[in-house]
C-alpha cells in the first residue's frame, strides 16, 4: 500500500524540509493512523519527537486530514490508513 | 439572485459611492443596507488587520471597531499597510483609524487603544454584530472565540505566517468553534511568532481580505458561501490553496458543548502559559 | 532555504525596514537585495493596481511605476483602497503614487497620467523589470501582454469581476503568453465590464495581494512557486480556489511562436473592436 | 456515463445561473467533447447560444478544462469525454 503524507503551517520543518512525503508498506494493506504516526516519528522525523507526538497522538494544535477532511468525521486516531489515502497533518497559525 | 427593494434607507450619496458593489449579484440594495447598519469589531491593527479594515471601511460597514495595544513601528510598515511613516510612535489603533476616516468618511470608528483581555473583552464586544480575529497569538485566540461564544456573535477567524495563511469562521449559523476544533492550547515551543518566522506582507493581503469579503457575506445573509466548517489553507510559495471539511460543533466541547464547563471568560494567559501581546512574549 | 551574505549594500534604515521581510525562508538578505534593486510597471491604478501598489511598495521596490489615464471618483472607493476621498478629480497615478509614498519614502515612483497605447507602450516598459496587467478592459491586455513579449519582459496578469478572479503569469521562464492560451479576442457582447457586473472590494484584494506575491516570487528567484503555465481561479462567493494546468508556450503563436505575425505593437482597440478604457466603452 | 459540467466566470448566467450540472447518457461509454458542447448548447442553453458556441465550438474566451487541465493537453475539441470526466468552461475575466 501507498500512503501520501503532506505537511504544512511550518510541520515539514521537522520532516526535513520537505512538505510531500510518500511512503509505501509493501507488506500491508492498511495501518492504523496511530501506527503510521508512530512510523514517522520514528523513522521520518530524527528530533525534538514531541514537536510532533505527545502521548502517543498528535500533539494538540495539529488538526489531521485524512482525503481533505478532518480526521474527527472519520474517528481520529482510531482510522485504518488505506492503499492511496492522503494524510495531510497542519500545524495552526497564530501570527498576524 | 440580485434583490431590489423599492423603499430603502439609503441616501444620495451612499448609492453614490456603493453603486458598483450595490449592483454585485447577492449584494443589492438590500444587502448594501446591511453593511451600512452593520457593526464589526477588528481584534488587532497589525498586518491582517489592516485590509480588513480598509476593505469593510471601503464596503460601507456602518460602525467598526478596532483594538490594538500597540503602536507603530517602521518595521511593521513592510506589511501593515494602513498606517504611514508619519504614524510612527503612534497608537496602531488611531492610526489605522485616522487611514480609514480618510478612505471613508460616511463611516463611524470607534478605537480601543487597549488590549483585549478578559477584564475589557466583554464591555467591548457587546457593542457590535461580528468579530475578526486578527491577532498575533494564541492566548488572545482562545480569549476572542469564548467572548464570542458567550455573547453569541460570529467570528471570522484568519492567521498567517511566513509564506502560508488560514482562515475560517467560528460560532456561526451552529457550526463549530475554535475549542471544538483544538480543545486544547498548543505547547508553548511549538508556536513561530511573526517576529521569528518572518511573514511577507501580500500573504496577510490575501487572508485579511478573504476575511473582509467572510464578514460581508455574513452580513449579506449569503450563508450557503460561508467558511463555517470548512478551513482554507493557503501556500503562498506554490499558490495553492486548500479548502478542507473540519468537524462541526461539538457536543462535548468545553465552551460551546451542551455542557459548557466555561460559562465565563477566564485567565487565557495561564491557559496558554503565554502573553496575549507577540511583542510582550519578547 | 534562507540565504545569508556576508556583503550586503542594505543601508540601515532598511534593514530596520525589511527585518521581518528578509528573516521569512526563501527571501533573506540576497532576496531583499533584489526586491530594492527592482523595478516593477504597474498599469492601471484601480481596483487591483492599489493592493498591488501598497504590497509592493512596502516590500521595498525599488522603482515602481504607474499607469492610469482615469481620475479618481467617490463611486471608486469602495473597492480602490489606496486612493483618498481628497484625491477626488485627481489622476489616479499621481493619487495612488502619494499614498504609497507616504507608506515607504524609501522608494521611487513614477507615475504616467496617459492611456497604455501602442503609441506610449514600449517608451514606458523598457525601464521596467517586471510588468503587472491591472487594467480593466479586453484591448489593454492584449496590447500589454504584446508589449511584454517583443521586449521580454515577465508579465503578472490579474483580473475580477463580481466575486470572481483570476491570475496567472505570462511570458516568465519559457511560459505561456496570453495570446498562447486566447490566440482570438473575445466577441464585445461577451465582456461584461466592472461598471455594469459589479465587483467586491475584497475579491480585488485577494488576486491584487497575489499579483504582488508572484512578482516577489520572481524578484527573489523562486521560480518553482511561480504561476506560470498555471491559472488560478477564485469564487468568492463559494470561497473556493482552483489552481489549474493550462498550455505551454505555443510554437504557433502569433507573437511568441516561431513564426511570429506580431513584431511590432499593432492597433489593439481594432484587434479587440473595443476602447483601451473601460469608461470610454460606456 | 455521467459528466459532471462545471461553469464560472459568469457563463454559468447562460445555464440557469447553476454553476454544476450533472449529465448522465446512460446509453454511451464515452462521448465527443464536440458533441457535449453541442449537446450543452442544444439542451441546457435556452437562449444567445452564440455566447457560448460559435462555429461548432466554444467561443473565444472561454477556457475549457479537462479534470482541471487545458484541453489543449488532451487534443482540444477532438477530446472523447469518458465516464466520470469532469469538464469545466471558464469565461475569462477582464475587469479590474
Ligand atoms: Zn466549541
Ligand atoms: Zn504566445
Amino acid at each position: 500500500m501507498k500512503v501520501k503524507i503532506e505537511l504544512s503551517g511550518g510541520l515539514e520543518l521537522l520532516f526535513d524540509k520537505k512538505k510531500v512525503h510518500e511512503i509505501e508498506f509493501s507488506d500491508k494493506n492498511e495501518i492504523p493512523l496511530k501506527d503510521l504516526i508512530l512510523y514517522m516519528r520514528d523513522n521520518l522525523l530524527k528530533e525534538r519527537s514531541e514537536l510532533f507526538v505527545v502521548d502517543d497522538t498528535v500533539r494538540p494544535g495539529i488538526l489531521v486530514l485524512i482525503n481533505d477532511a478532518d480526521w474527527e468525521l472519520f474517528g481520529g486516531i482510531s482510522y485504518n490508513v488505506e492503499d492511496k489515502d492522503t494524510i495531510i497533518f497542519i500545524s495552526t497559525l497564530h501570527g498576524g | 439572485m440580485e434583490k431590489y427593494i423599492k423603499e430603502h434607507t439609503l441616501k444620495p450619496n451612499e448609492i453614490e459611492r456603493y453603486g458598483r458593489q450595490l449592483i454585485t449579484p447577492d449584494i443589492g440594495v438590500s444587502g448594501q443596507m446591511s453593511l451600512c447598519n452593520s457593526s464589526v469589531l477588528i481584534i488587532g491593527a497589525g498586518g491582517l488587520g489592516c485590509p480588513v479594515a480598509l476593505y469593510l471601511s471601503s464596503a460601507g460597514i456602518g460602525t467598526l471597531g478596532l483594538v490594538d495595544y500597540d503602536t507603530v513601528e517602521i518595521s511593521n510598515l513592510h506589511r501593515q499597510i494602513g498606517h504611514r511613516e508619519s504614524s510612527k510612535g503612534i497608537s496602531k489603533a488611531v492610526s489605522l483609524s485616522k487611514t480609514i476616516s480618510e478612505l471613508n468618511s460616511l463611516i463611524k470608528v470607534n478605537t480601543y487603544e487597549t488590549t483585549f483581555t478578559s477584564e475589557t473583552a466583554m464591555e467591548i464586544i457587546k457593542n457590535y454584530d461580528i468579530v475578526v480575529d486578527a491577532s498575533d497569538n494564541v492566548a488572545t485566540r482562545y480569549l476572542v472565540n469564548d467572548a464570542c461564544v458567550l455573547t453569541g456573535k460570529p467570528l471570522v477567524s484568519g492567521s498567517a505566517l511566513k509564506w502560508e495563511g488560514q482562515i475560517t469562521c467560528y460560532n456561526y449559523n451552529n457550526g463549530p468553534c475554535y475549542r471544538c476544533i483544538f480543545p486544547t492550547p498548543p505547547p508553548v515551543e511549538t508556536v513561530t511568532k511573526c517576529s521569528d518566522g518572518g511573514v511577507l506582507g501580500p500573504i496577510v493581503g490575501v487572508i485579511g481580505s478573504l476575511q473582509a469579503l467572510e464578514v460581508i457575506k455574513i452580513l449579506t445573509n449569503n450563508k450557503e458561501g460561508v467558511l463555517s466548517g470548512r478551513l482554507l489553507i493557503y501556500d503562498g510559495m506554490s499558490a495553492v490553496f486548500r479548502t478542507v471539511r473540519i468537524r462541526g460543533k461539538q457536543s462535548g466541547c468545553n465552551v460551546c458543548g451542551d455542557k459548557p464547563t466555561v460559562t465565563q471568560l477566564i485567565d487565557y494567559t495561564q491557559f496558554c502559559q503565554s502573553n496575549y501581546s507577540e511583542s510582550a512574549g519578547k
